[in-house]
């Protein structure tokens, strides 16, 4: 088993005819993610190396009956790629895309909200990995491989280090997840560890935060309540220095929330186990799954 | 990206909202030719993108020429909260009778905007959100709905603004919000929102942070970055497309993705080592980023050692390992480096380095062994 | 037991301070009705005949704990009144204002959607009667008593002459339902049905319906697949002009659909008997349920 | 409310929609004097607010001044599905490669604006969507998200719009819907839209219904009713701010709510009889606005008899008791009245009329037995 995407992903592409687009999709395909077709308005009916190429999502889910939309656009056409997704009735949307207005994304996520059966990856995020299955994005696979850790993070190349010195140890993954660094993620710390839980394969849950938001402070909150697997977070950014705020809205807002110590103190306190370096996230998965 | 204050105020003036009649200046000769257009009594006020000006002394009235002159002289140059000021806005002395306070800011916890109304505005707004936070009224925004007169009422309701300006106060707020979504900001904030004696609301602030991810939308807010006011290396960073923020200590480090580089801070600090700068040289980091990254890292003559921390996934680590190579024989840097190649074509970039053999370069293989390296490098 | 208002009914009205609205607050609390605030901006601290006036519904359900809101305000505050009550919390909300703008409606209905725990009633309707109980609106009480038969209808006076035949062959109304005849109805014919469906003290349910829209023929599709109490329909339309339309978009979308005729002939496929006149709904009535 | 073409091509232009150049006319004369200022050939077109007037001749394109005389005295004047032309509209010819279909209303059924698109507008556009309605692409707008560029491409690629038209068509519908919910139309539709041998899109005709619930915040638009082409007694009630239609039958209707006088029609015509017209007095009618219901029906000559229906809820029937005894003292009717009287204060505007002994006013106790007698007393 694995989250999000699995053997059953038919994923369809929009900016397949891009450089980076047809790169990281061809790439997908050898590691073996069934890419049934790719969106680019204007070149419907053209192919990528056999991948058949459509004006519009909706085009590509009816003819090739895709349910999972990657994407890959520059900023200005993202937002609106992803809604043309979610339209045309994709149910996992994964977003790679950095560097989207942030209110495009924030009327996005408003918008998808109201329809529940759709799940946003993303953006500015390395996409879902499923070890020995299916490969979403940008994640390099080749440093992995399947097993029963899964991870959540909102970094990319951190996902990666962590990610690796669990492989040092000898450890698989059920589904490396990178929710994204942006402000408004389409999905959340919480929706991706609920997945994991119910995933029979998933033994260990690895999280991976930083500094900035409250997700990992909610994410904490929820564990508590929720969550029978043992958790262990890495959170980065202890030594990041304050950023200079303009005005006093922020302060009011955010009060102490937000720094990396607050977030560790949250999750200790709702007895997850954080690391202090990627390479201890490592350490205490052998001391709870037994090396 | 920040807005000076009269730049803010300029923005809020294109959606209606009432700003005072002022002049920026760059020199004492003309703030005082400004204030002597303008007339007395006036304000010189600090431009400068920090919050906290007034208390610090960045903003004073001057009732003539003399006092102007003073007040430029001492204002220009000022150091606020690590911020050079090189910019002042003279504008014209409004009468006060009320401070309130007004913002529309991102959320990220609840993923909306949040508005604030408060009418204990002033210099000691943050006080009063931890003493009394009753005395600011929040709410949060529905972005696809947006402002509706509702909000307005019970915002003002709330902050018990007195009943004559319930109304204008709403309308205030609409227009606000109106700049907020408009020019695309993550933060507008107007602080004091003062009611004059003719019970009129002027903006006597502007604090303005706009999403630079959506200036590729607002030509006009572009312009706007005052690359005067920027620490020259950050500058250079940014003019490379690299992210970089200096810090306080001697080591140097690089890396490839934000959240690795602060973890790579982390590790250092826990070696007992004090980082110099976070430099990410982004996903896909080709020869030519991690040359520039080199430069910009080593134009600080404080670093005395430094860290290169990569691991490849877009990032090619012989991609790398070229930048660093051509780096060495452009700036033929002379302090110490420690690189920890991996990921990526991570066999093809340490197998590179190793054969060109740079001078003072070290190879570590895990990160941990990277940072206590160049932590003892640097010492 | 009733629909949508009973004993458990808090209610406050927005626009208690005007002519019209304090007439009729007042008449629904002589029948019985516990009404419990106002709200006008600008007149809180005030009190109606010893209702208190509050200056928001966020203050009105705090300080008297509403759960029903009355909007009666003028067309070009009555959306954003209706916004602010379910902003407030207030899970039922009827708006008896007419002529509200139709894009008002319409955002304020999708916005709406987003919060299943509202129920909106009309706007543009007479209100909800639960004779013996409560009346929130204006529907003249007088002419009704407790009883079997639910009423809901999308017109006002005709909703009274369907109510009055019924009364006058010896039946009662568990509820009455003024739905409202605007284009964008809050609450649709189906919505009502189904509560009806779920009251056990209706046992025969009259849906009054005319020309206009597809909103009873939708019913009709819900009747014959959810429904197992007996439905009697009456269908006013059948001799107005057929309206001058502009363009061809209004042909192109409705077809056939929206004429008295339509809507009678897809109820009585869905099982539903359908009346010629008011008269007869009240003669059906005593065949279905005896005298 | 419905917007002659050339309104509605106005109301276009302030959205950036392309509409040809043009001036309305309305005698001969000044048709001629336009289309000699416009140049030849022209079009001169029927304004009216209904569909469908090409087909039946009110659309003529003139390629001289004797041509334009020609066409201009047949067309005003014409009738039109029953509206008389009163007013021309006088424009340049365009070039037309292409007819294109483009419109968004308010579909009631799925509570949204819905758009369509075809390539395949002009004259037959209703036949196209009865014998071939895949030509014709359409979806729903979210209204609080709003037109979106894929909308757009969505709408282009399935209507297979040619290739380089498929961004021209999406920024055009962008705008279209613009005006849609900017000027709170509930019908915009453009039939033909054109594609000119330059490859550029031009709105032909415009067909705009605005909803008159809104007209208040739109007070440009609502000076656009053009009182001229409506029906004298049906202006006569809108001044009286009655909701009156005319009918074709001898039999007048009057009841309060819309709902029961489409009723008390279709039971009138049960009987037999047959409706003179539709007129919803209003929930809460007062004496004056039954007086001013009377004298509106009777001033229709046709009208032999009059059915009076009123089930009191707001209505008080005591109130309309008094109208109708007013307006027989001011108008003093000679035909007969069949007055069925019942709901809140029935007693009382029963007693009132019985006192008042009003000559050929017959009560009755329910509708059935107040539709049978006024048939009867109608023959």
């Amino acid at each position: 088993m694995s989250v999000i995407v699995d053997r059953e992903t038919r994923l369809c592409v929009s900016g397949i005819t891009g450089r980076e687009g047809r790169f990281h999709t061809l790439n997908n395909r050898a590691y073996g993610t069934n890419v049934v077709s790719g969106v680019t308005p204007g070149k419907g009916g053209q192919d990528v190396e056999g991948i058949p190429v459509f004006n519009t999502f909706r085009a590509a889910r009816e003819q090739t009956q895709a349910n999972t939309a990657m994407i890959f656009v520059p900023p200005p056409f993202a937002a609106d790629s992803i809604l043309e997704a979610a339209d045309a009735g994709i149910a996992t949307i994964i977003a790679i895309t950095e560097g989207i207005p942030a209110h495009d994304e924030l009327r996005v996520y408003t918008h998808l909200r109201r329809a529940p059966a759709v799940r946003l990856i993303g953006p500015n995020c390395p996409g879902v990995l499923s070890p020995g299955k299916v490969n979403v994005g940008i994640i390099p696979a080749a440093f992995f491989r399947e097993g029963n850790v899964g991870v959540v993070s909102r970094s990319g190349t951190l996902t990666y280090q962590v990610g690796h010195e669990l492989a040092q140890r000898g450890f698989g993954n059920s589904s490396i997840v990178g929710i994204g660094g942006d402000p408004v993620p389409g999905s959340s710390f919480v929706d991706i560890i609920d997945l994991f839980e119910a995933d029979p394969e998933t033994e260990l849950i690895v999280m991976s935060g930083e500094i900035g938001g409250d997700a990992e402070e909610v994410a904490a909150v929820h564990i508590a309540a929720h969550i029978s697997k043992p958790v262990v977070a890495y959170i980065a950014g202890f030594t990041a220095p304050p950023g200079k705020t303009m005005g006093h809205a922020g302060a009011i807002v955010s009060g102490s929330k937000g720094t990396a110590a607050a977030k560790a103190e949250a999750l200790e306190a709702a007895g997850v186990r954080v690391a202090k370096t990627p390479t201890q996230v490592a350490e205490i998965a052998v001391e709870l799954l037994g090396g | 990206m920040d807005l000076l204050e009269y730049q803010g105020k300029q923005l809020f003036a294109r959606h209606g909202i009432p700003v005072p009649a002022g002049e920026p200046a760059r020199t004492v000769d003309e703030a005082i030719a400004a204030a002597n257009r303008i007339g007395y009594p006036c304000a010189v006020k600090a431009q400068v993108q920090v919050g906290g000006r007034g208390k610090l002394g960045g903003i004073k009235l001057a009732s003539d020429e003399h006092q102007a002159r003073e007040h430029a002289e001492a204002i220009l140059g000022m150091d606020i909260k690590g911020l050079t000021v090189r910019e002042l806005w003279i504008e014209g002395a409004s009468q006060i009778e009320a401070e309130y306070y007004a913002s529309f800011v991102f959320d990220r916890g609840a993923k909306a905007p949040l508005a604030m109304l408060s009418t204990r505005g002033g210099m000691d707004i943050e006080e009063v959100s931890t003493q009394t936070p009753e005395a600011i009224a929040s709410l949060h925004i529905d972005p696809l709905l947006g402002f509706q007169p509702f909000h307005g009422r019970r915002l003002a309701f709330e902050a018990a603004v007195d009943a004559d300006l319930v109304a204008p106060v709403g309308d205030f707020l609409a227009r606000l919000y109106s700049a907020f979504v408009g020019e695309e900001a993550t933060l507008v904030e107007v602080n004091p929102l003062i009611v004059t004696p003719e019970r009129t609301l002027i903006a006597l602030d502007a604090k303005v942070t706009l999403d630079g991810n959506s200036l590729y939308r607002h030509p006009d807010n572009a312009q706007l970055r005052d690359l005067s006011s920027e620490d020259p290396q950050e500058r250079m960073a940014k003019e490379r497309d690299l992210t970089y923020v200096k810090l306080d200590g001697n080591i140097g480090i690089l890396g490839n993705g934000a959240g690795l580089v602060m973890s790579t801070l982390d590790v250092v600090a826990q070696h007992g080592g004090a980082p110099a700068n976070f430099l990410d040289a982004g996903g896909g980091s080709k020869a030519e980023a991690i040359t520039a990254a080199v430069e910009v890292i080593t134009w600080d003559p404080g670093v005395k050692a430094v860290l290169f921390n990569i691991f490849g996934g877009i990032t090619r680590c012989d991609e790398v390992a070229r930048g660093l190579i051509a780096a060495f024989e452009q700036i033929k840097p002379t302090i110490p480096f420690v690189v920890r190649l991996d990921g990526t074509n991570g066999e093809e970039g340490r197998a590179l380095l190793a054969a060109a053999a740079l001078p003072n370069v070290h190879a570590a293989s895990t990160m941990d062994e990277a940072a206590a390296l160049v932590v003892e490098l640097a010492k």
